[in-house]
């Protein structure tokens, strides 16, 4: 298997949905002439033209708008949002006509539509450029909410998401661009709703989804060191949510860390926090711990920054925490 | 009155009259049965205004062209040619609906007649028609999309960003701004920078008109020139048509912040009278004719309050369905 | 005691404070010369003249702006959102400015700024007019969050918000204007984070917030029919999250049901069921339950909608759960 | 360069050129910084439009007026009078810096100085500007407020929705769009319906002027003009400033979607090396004083780095603070 970026990765989704099928087009913020901010779109206006390769004016609300007019008269738009710090710009667009249009209109009308773009907490930015609003878009019915950590996760789902009937938000991250997997040479598609068992265990379930699954699995390995055997869960979709993979891992290990880089405060961890609470109440032996940034605003200073997110550190003192274990 | 009216064919005329006379009585119906409580939330006439739309969508085949409006949707709707058992089913939250009880007086949908809403956000249907232009340009199509909001939309900033993305991508859409004075108890003049809303297309090139909107004929004119416009030239237009609504905002609003005079002087102008003696004054139309049409509307609007009252409430399952696809 | 409605009780808090306070505004779509679209600022241009009560034009994003950059030099807005639902416009304003304005200056600049108006499903309206958005406001740290249920918490907690020296978001309910209460005479505040427990129970803990609370309280008084002692904690604010409280009832009746009219997923319901998971893991005796609005857009049918929202029945149901009573 | 002048106090020229090379000399050394890691995240360099804050905010009297910009805000900042020292430090991430460390290069605040930001979010400022405004004619104080934007940020609704409150509330607002040419890498002109932002204004009665902005004295001129008339007339103005970024739009970005042709041009317009001569040319200044003042300035700045340098990281704890007061 061919190991590629995670940019790449999306790249060749998005060329080979545009190649599939002609109502694909892209729409964004320097999508076309410069590439793309982070340069996902690398190339596609040389192929594909600037009839299906469009260049937006600064306009958040507006063209995330236009693409969904676009999208429920036929269209299947990928939207580039240069990052998810502006779409709250567009978030009256995405929740009040892309979430609601099809059950409002009483099933009359769909909107297929992609929004994506990298979201959470990037380096050295401050609190308007770096936030994670995962659980913003999770709240929502009538969309689905996609969050892949690997190359390979991040291309079969970003196939599926631009075939699928629904909007979709699709959440990337700026540090994952550069990661590497692999990726098959063939076609393949990823179900969205269905989560990946990362890494097989039994001690402690550590569920996550998103760019933290690195650090997840980077705390995993030092917790064998120290004996201690975690599976993790990557959710990859948040809605829809794969219950029966969560209630699995619970049910097999009994105790649950829910690392999440969004604040606490109602959020996709508390959320699965209470599902697990309610639904496998008798197959906890320790509370669920949460992992998530800490409840302010991001900081500049990079010290700062990195402790106002979750940690290998953290994740290893939660893991502690749900096995009663008492630290030196 | 100047017009000559030979140039329009009779069945047009015949057609515009009809129109606007049903959706009166289609609304003076679903007033009535408001104050039955046979219907609830916002109901937003849009009595008085009727020329708008009945004078706009004439121009347009609904095969290849595309109609976006806000809240105030009954009188759009109708003139798509939808059918009014489900536009009354609709209000009456019944299954048989056109958006099977669901949407309601602001959101009433036909995706076949390319009716696209009904929309309950002041300003955020107007991106939206810019986009299913973006479709038509993109295919080739011969169509055009009519986007019609109020007054009180044009200061949203969504306006503005959707001006200047048609204009440079150039598409079809003429942007007819409703202007009937008032946004809820607002008098545009308070809220407004400028009394000539066609002006505000200067800010991207695209050409802007005022139009009289108690007139049909000079609706149907000038919403066909720019209707050609962008048929031919892939150009938008922004027209401001001045227009009135008889009513309040919705049905729990007063109006207390207009005069009797005002709103006489308004009725004095009635686009169906107006046009109706046109009509008989030509001798396209006898007073005869023109009672017996209106009976026939009447039964026909209330043939729909009894359809809506027949059919029966939405399954409670379905609640559950139309979430996603 | 005065028995007075939830807006009467607004509109004096309002009054009182314009009174004391000179640079408090207030700024909104018809709030002056139309004395409010649900009447809460009744007479206040009258009393105050249109320099200190604004109408806007229909621009949620500009005025919103306009209303935080008067605040941060200075004055004491009172912004009123016709609806919460046209908030959504206004978010990047709120939560990109209002909420992080301080952290990112460094602790230099703060905006006491209060943004008000009904919030929740209404009646009779569809999606676009009929949602609860408090869980989307209660992620972002940098805000307050308040939810006052009766008229005398909505007095007592509005003026605190206008006098406190941070944004915040307060949530009232078209349904509620009419609702009455006793309200004192003289001035009160109420400290923004304290619950009130409304009822004092012994078998199950029902801890709500705004709207539901007449509910809630209308199935105490139906169990207290069936031998079900209920306790019932109205939490008032959201953020801050008055934690102690929470986990004071838990600890005494063992059982909680969370009734929120908000979509369940990433909701405050959600996280309060995790917090009492985490915090009171020993002193539960039954998973927590949730009654919150079903996981779809509000219909317009008055049924459906009704199906769509908390009701005493679920909310029964959901006691009977906790306490593993079996229905017949 | 037909200016007379005369009419310039000499210390006003000399205090212009100073604050122009020190900004352009801050930004040097902050991009070496860069290059060396000190600083992290985006860096939106200034140089080249020094003229335009600088030209601008010597209207000022900042103890009534205020600033606000987008995240290029070194340069107004500085032109604010803000300590370089804790701009550096700032950027350095230090418990120093203006904004203790939580802010970074986009998030230079000084209340005291009324410099407000430092926005990341285009065109988000906007509005605030016009609310500081509303404060400052709700107090009958005799203030404006300056609010910059790019040339990327004049399609956003946020601009047209203050425009209009601004005019109908009368609000001192100078609107100030730096047209630099670019929003990040796409050229104004691919998405933007007119070539002349100066017109946007018309939608809302509001006087508009283009102005170049490599001219500090232009700048100085056209900006004092409508300061003026906003403080006597309460009336906004939109100005458009043309001027050009040197560099790219941060420190990531090659600037492949321009000539080096195009670039030599406006560098041999530097409004430094413009403003320079004219002072030389007319004994305001001579070569050794203008060596010695720059000499002076690039000390400063190096002590500005020393003094980040040497700052202390903030407290992990401060972390947790300046959340709520
Ligand atoms: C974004 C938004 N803000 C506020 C409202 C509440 N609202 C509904 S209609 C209306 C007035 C709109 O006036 P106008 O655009 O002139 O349309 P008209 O009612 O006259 O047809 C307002 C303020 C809304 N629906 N959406
Ligand atoms: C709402 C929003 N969308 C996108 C961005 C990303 N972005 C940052 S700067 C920029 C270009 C802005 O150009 P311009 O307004 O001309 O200012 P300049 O950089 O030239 O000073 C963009 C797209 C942003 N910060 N905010
Ligand atoms: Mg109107
Ligand atoms: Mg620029």
């Amino acid at each position: 298997m061919a190991i590629i970026t995670y940019r790449e990765a999306l790249r060749q989704a998005l060329e080979e949905e545009m190649d599939r099928d002609k109502n694909v087009i892209v729409m964004g913020e320097e999508v076309a002439q410069y590439n793309g901010a982070y340069k996902v779109t690398k190339g596609l206006l040389d192929t594909f033209g600037e009839k299906r390769v469009i260049d937006t004016p600064i306009t958040e609300e507006g063209f995330t708008g236009v693409a969904i007019g676009a999208a429920l008269a036929g269209m299947r738009p990928v939207v580039e949002w240069m990052t998810f710090n502006f779409s709250i710009q567009a978030m009256d667009q995405v929740f009040n006509n892309a979430a609601k249009m099809l059950y409002m209109s009483g099933g009359q009308i769909n909107v297929p539509i992609v929004f994506r773009g990298p979201n959470g907490p990037a380096e050295f930015l401050g609190s308007q450029h770096s936030q994670a609003l995962a659980s913003i878009y999770a709240h929502f019915p009538g969309l689905k909410v996609v969050s892949p950590a690997t190359p390979y996760d991040a291309k079969g789902l970003l196939k599926s998401a631009i075939r699928d009937d629904n909007p979709v938000v699709f959440m990337e991250a700026e540090l994952m661009y550069s990661w590497e997997g692999e990726v098959p040479e063939g076609e393949y598609l990823i179900d969205i709703g269905k989560a990946d068992l990362k890494k097989d265990g039994s001690d402690v379930s550590l569920i996550t989804y998103g760019k933290p699954l690195r650090i997840v699995l980077e705390a995993a390995e030092q917790l064998k060191k120290s004996g201690v055997d975690a599976e993790v869960l990557d959710l990859r979709s948040l809605r829809p949510l794969d219950e029966e993979a969560v209630l699995q891992t619970v049910r097999k290990t009994n105790r649950v860390v829910i690392i999440d880089e969004s604040w606490p405060v109602a959020s996709m961890a508390s959320h699965i926090g209470w599902f697990i609470s309610k639904y496998a109440f008798d197959d906890l032996d320790a509370p669920v711990e949460l992992v998530t940034s800490e409840d302010v605003p991001m900081p500049y200073n990079h010290n700062l920054e990195l402790a106002a997110q979750p940690s290998v550190e953290k994740i290893i003192k939660a893991v502690n925490t749900v096995l009663y274990i008492k630290e030196a | 009155m100047k017009k000559d009216i030979k140039k329009y064919k009779p069945e047009l005329l015949k057609k515009m009259l009809k129109q606007m006379l049903l959706i009166r009585r289609f609304e003076e119906r679903a007033a009535q049965a408001y104050g039955l409580k046979k219907i609830g939330g916002f109901l937003h006439l849009y009595i008085g205004q009727e020329a708008v739309a009945a004078g706009s969508i004439a121009n347009l085949d609904l095969k290849t062209d595309y109609v976006y409006t806000a809240y105030r949707d009954h009188g759009h709707a109708i003139a798509c040619g939808m059918d009014i058992n489900s536009l009354m089913a609709e209000l009456y939250g019944k299954a048989t609906g056109c958006s099977r009880g669901k949407g309601g007086s602001m959101h009433f949908f036909d995706n076949e007649k390319h009716f696209m809403g009904g929309n309950g956000i002041v300003g955020a249907h107007i991106p939206l028609a810019a986009g299913t232009a973006l479709k038509i340009r993109y295919n080739n199509e011969k169509g055009v999309v009519l986007c019609f909001f109020g007054d009180g939309a044009i200061h949203q900033g969504s306006f503005h960003e959707t001006l200047n993305l048609t204009k440079i991508w150039n598409l079809p859409v003429v942007f007819i701004c409703e202007n009937n004075q008032y946004g809820m108890g607002t008098d545009f003049r308070r809220v407004s920078s400028v009394d000539d809303f066609s002006i505000m297309g200067q800010s991207y090139g695209i050409p802007g008109k005022q139009v009289n909107g108690m007139d049909i004929l000079d609706v149907y004119d000038e919403v066909g020139e720019a209707v050609k416009r962008a048929k031919t030239e892939n150009t938008p237009t922004l027209l401001e048509i001045k227009t009135y609504r008889y009513k309040g905002h919705s049905m729990s609003d007063p109006a207390r912040y207009r005069t009797k005079e005002e709103l006489e002087e308004y009725k004095n102008q009635d686009p169906i009278l107006i046009l109706k003696s046109i009509l008989l004054e030509n001798n396209v139309m006898t007073e005869e004719e023109f009672q017996n049409l209106d009976k026939g509307i009447k039964e026909q609007v209330k043939a729909s309050a009894d359809f809506a009252e027949q059919s029966s409430e939405p399954d409670l399952n379905s609640l559950y369905e139309d979430v996603l696809v």
